[in-house]
């Protein structure tokens, strides 16, 4: 039988451009990984058609331990401060390997 | 040939295909990679076809043809700023970030150009190609200086938010302004163009003779498919010319008229070029970037609203310079050589 | 702190050709904005390779305050009581700014 | 050369080479959006090249070939439809959106039928190429209308379900029916193609000459791409044959043979062609769209079953038609060009 | 209005060059369906960058009743336990038509 | 002329203008699907012109170049095996994941090697192109039972893990070895190449003509926005170099030099060709496959750290075959020639 552990799924939806600032954000804040996906949409600030470069949304996801989830959202929030459109929201998921969620980019590389 | 025949040749005629398709509103979409890979391929061709063209040239006249090239894209959007701030229309954040699409150039504006007076049989200089290469950067530096001043005035009387340099947050390698000056040297376009200019110029011969079918041959092709792709995203954007207004409507179309008249007078009077030539520094002055600077802005300008100035240069700018702008700027160099 | 508040993210899993359909109908239906990603699959209807227009999958991403929900929901019953293949999934989501979500796309453009 | 070396033309080879890709299982796969890029290119360039030569054409040809352009695209459905309700299998909105495929038509498979008469040396008249274009649309509306028939039919006892025009919660710019046909004038491969041959038609020919390498040289290679990647697709859809049946699997090769002769007749009786254009009217009346209709069925019929219109136009008569059926018109085109 | 049903939404990531070998899987562990989105992203195992076959990352969902939870997780553990990267996570959705996910691809075709 | 002038070869200033965009970390991306568009591209263009070579070349030579094919791609793995295993750096499902790529062979290297000869002025033979499709399959098998060999030693000792024959729940159409060996036949690159060169061996010559533009006009062209990418590709990975370390790090270097010089004899000694021809075979016993190897093993030996086998491969020997080992092997082939 395969054990489930709760942990957090942060999903952020912003610009293409500011992909490297994210990322850049997640191994200064401990985070283990994260994935992302490429997207079109539309919203306050009009459509995003995604054919390019400068109006191509992409979706990030990234999975932490609930204990990790506060500093993600502020480290988020800050960016927002400043002006970068974030679309935030988080949802509650299990995953079957806690072990490879606690650990961070940086001691990777 | 009148020079308004320009409305003849491929691709303007499929630039304003995609328009067309656009407001009649056809299911016709490009695939999201597409723009981008032409887009390379077009700046990969003109800047082997420039670096071999310059490797011939002229040493003296291709510094003369840099320094003009920095001094236009360093003052334009000073300029460009200063008459922004003066209508009232835009925040400072605002108005620094569409001058600097004004102080940079625009490749696709660029290359109709190189259509139109090839279709006419008008010779021109390959110095042109250089300043196209240079005037990618000095625009996007100027833009974030403008951008940082004005922020910094902002922060005066209000401590909240902004790119400030001690921001504790940031990362390294993005809040320093000297990386953001790396940015703009780095930029991919400036890679692709500079680059391939480079190779151009120091390849052998017998080696680039071997890949001219492919930015030679079929050059045209690919450009009149680019610039159908583009007249779609034109039409899209200029939907959205009521939430920019009267005011900025009408900056879209007077600062290429200025920007083509300066780099007119540039062109003939200060490096002496040919009717081309002069027509393809005006078509620089003239032209707004909307591949290299938005995204640039999008980052370093987060403040700014990006349909601003996505709408005055790729709405309205991008196709006032293609349908009436290139013929004028042509008739312009034509009077100025006769006179 | 950053506070987090619940709302409700609707998925719609459906064929690329409908996407003008569903994002004209969320403009009618009060939604404050929308995500499309582009996906393949497969399901009793068989395979969706993607790789041509025809058969290529969207997944939709919309998120609502949890009152939007029911209308959202019935707007897409009715398009797949008239044949119209939707894979509908719902989900519950916390977000940080619930102002974001309260407005429409219609007041936007 | 004898009628059945088609299958030694590179393009039909790489058709067979993806087929046979797909019947070992190969882990070959092509990029999502590549067959869409390939396709705008065809369809841009055989308009340009199409619309070049109608420009020298004579008019009153070229309208007598599009009036029975749309002749052959109304009434072939139409025929279609009735058979298909006769056969029992299917139900008449999967009737009516499978017959929409066969009036319509396929340009990989006319591109084949070109790559065939330029390898066995045999002229054609550019006119069939503008019958291309305008088939596109009919099938499409006829399907439609069809549709709408059978849906009244079936909601007079059984109120539920169906795009009916009061459905309060349509979209308005898609539950009128005349939005429907606008969708089938505004199809994006009808853009690209009507498009090209007006710019091909209306440009200068120096402008034409430029882009020529792009929409000439380049072509056949394109060409042979495109239908290494159709090859895999039709190969997967083959599979489904099963699923269809039978008597449907017979619909997929007796309907190309009756629209191949109906439209050789037309080609050589009421339009008095060689045995090249012939060949090509032909072409028209048997091919089958998998382009252009299925996703305006998905739109407009979607309670038709995919699986029957595509398996039967992708999966069985495109292959028939590029591997049996063009020799087999062209040397009908040939008896009746002697008879 | 529209009644929800509870259902579990199966996320992995891993490579892109093992979908066959999992949607195989799917087949033979009677899910109803599988949708697949093309990704890129970072972990333990470094970037993946996604420009190259060999390091793409694909995101896949499947939705099944909570009764073929576990069969389906045991299914993807053994596959872990073979050297193969998976990122598993589990979320509850609801969904509007559970006819759908009972039935099994294995049926359909 | 100097042969080290291949750093003025287009080909290679792009691979070098790659790397140094993502050495100045450049914010330049090419889209995801670019480099597999190109990929299918020059594998199909080699494999169609060298069909077409083939069709008129020497049978008993080609089967000689074939056999000789054979036996590179079965030991050099074998070879690259025992030294890895020597050197204790790496485990044995480690060992056998990058030896499989030194015996296969990386159609980016041949290409620039062809433009290097073309560039020079040297002939070749077309034989070795059929040797390039030849190799890639057997250095996969090779990788296969290594690795089979390897889990079934580890599994001696320990029960868990690993793909074995046995395990229930192992999907029929991959855990049997047989269906592995299938894989290494029908894997993308392998159909692409050796269909392209069936088609332009038995395609009608008239057929051929008309591809030819596509195939070898435009391919110099696109051969440089490959290495472009791929010059991006490689310098990412070379950052890894200090995960994979020294001893690693001389395997990368050493193993491509005892392949070229071992091919080169095979070349002279063995198939008795030109100089061209000679380095030719030299580069493919030198180089490392990055495009069909790698997504085979992380199929087949999950279990090998992929950061080796890519760094080695893209990282360390491709960019070394490039810049040093192509004009080394050349000089090598010469001294053989006059030796
Ligand atoms: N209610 C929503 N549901 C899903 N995605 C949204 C929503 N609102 C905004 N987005 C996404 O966030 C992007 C930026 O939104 P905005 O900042 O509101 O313009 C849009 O392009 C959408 O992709
Ligand atoms: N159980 C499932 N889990 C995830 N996605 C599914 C499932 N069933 C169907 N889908 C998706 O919905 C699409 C249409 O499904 P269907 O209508 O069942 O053919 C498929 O192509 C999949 O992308
Ligand atoms: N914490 C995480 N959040 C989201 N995605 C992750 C996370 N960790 C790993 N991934 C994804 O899983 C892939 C493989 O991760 P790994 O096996 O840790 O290298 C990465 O490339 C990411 O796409
Ligand atoms: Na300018
Ligand atoms: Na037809
Ligand atoms: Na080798």
């Amino acid at each position: 039988m395969v054990t489930l552990y709760p942990h957090k799924l942060v999903n952020i939806i912003t610009l293409d451009v500011l992909e490297e600032r994210l990322t850049a954000m997640f191994h200064r804040h401990g985070v283990s990984g994260y994935t992302i996906l490429r997207a079109h949409g539309a919203g306050a600030s009009g459509e995003r058609a995604g054919t390019l470069d400068f109006e191509a949304n992409i979706l990030v996801k990234v999975i932490v331990p609930e204990e990790k989830l506060e500093r993600l959202l502020n480290g988020l929030q800050r960016q927002v401060d400043k002006g970068y459109q974030l679309t935030v929201f988080v949802a509650d998921v299990d995953v079957i390997n806690p072990a490879k969620f606690a650990g961070s980019l940086e001691s990777n590389s | 040939m009148s020079s308004f025949s320009n409305l003849l040749i491929p691709a303007v005629l499929f630039f304003a295909l995609g328009a067309i398709a656009r407001i009649i509103k056809s299911d016709l979409r490009f695939p999201p990679d597409l723009a981008k890979v032409l887009s390379i391929y077009l700046l990969m061709a003109i800047g082997l076809h420039g670096g071999y063209e310059l490797a011939k040239a002229d040493l003296g006249t291709a510094i003369n043809a840099i320094v003009w090239a920095l001094i236009l894209g360093f003052s334009m959007p000073i300029v460009g700023y200063l008459v922004l701030i003066m209508t009232r229309k835009v925040s400072p954040m605002d108005a620094a970030a569409i001058s600097a699409h004004y102080g940079s150039v625009s490749a696709g504006t660029f290359l109709t150009a190189i259509a139109f007076l090839d279709s006419s049989g008008v010779e021109y200089e390959s110095y042109p190609l250089i300043m196209l290469a240079v005037m990618e950067s000095p625009a996007i530096i100027v833009g974030l200086l403008l951008a940082a001043w004005a922020r910094k005035q902002i922060a005066a009387g209000n401590t909240a938010g902004g790119v400030s340099v001690d921001d504790l947050d940031n990362d390294a390698s993005k809040s320093n302004f000297s990386h953001l000056l790396k940015d703009a040297f780095t930029n991919g376009s400036v890679v692709v163009l500079i680059g391939s200019m480079v190779i151009g110029a120091i390849s052998q011969p017998s080696g680039i003779e071997k890949i001219k079918p492919f930015i030679d041959d079929i050059f045209m092709g690919v450009l009149c498919l680019f610039l159908f792709e583009m007249g779609m995203e034109a039409a899209r954007r200029i939907k959205e010319f009521k939430k920019v207004g009267a005011v900025l409507g009408v900056f879209g179309v007077v600062m290429p008229l200025a920007g083509g008249f300066v780099g007119a007078l540039v062109g003939h009077e200060m490096l002496g070029f040919s009717v081309g030539g002069t027509t393809l520094v005006a078509v620089l002055g003239a032209s707004a970037s909307y591949i290299a600077v938005p995204p640039a802005m999008r980052l370093a300008v987060p403040e700014a609203n990006p349909s601003f100035y996505l709408t005055l240069s790729l709405g309205i700018t991008f196709p006032f310079n293609v349908l009436i702008g290139i013929p004028l700027y042509y008739w312009f160099a034509t009077y100025l050589a006769g006179g």
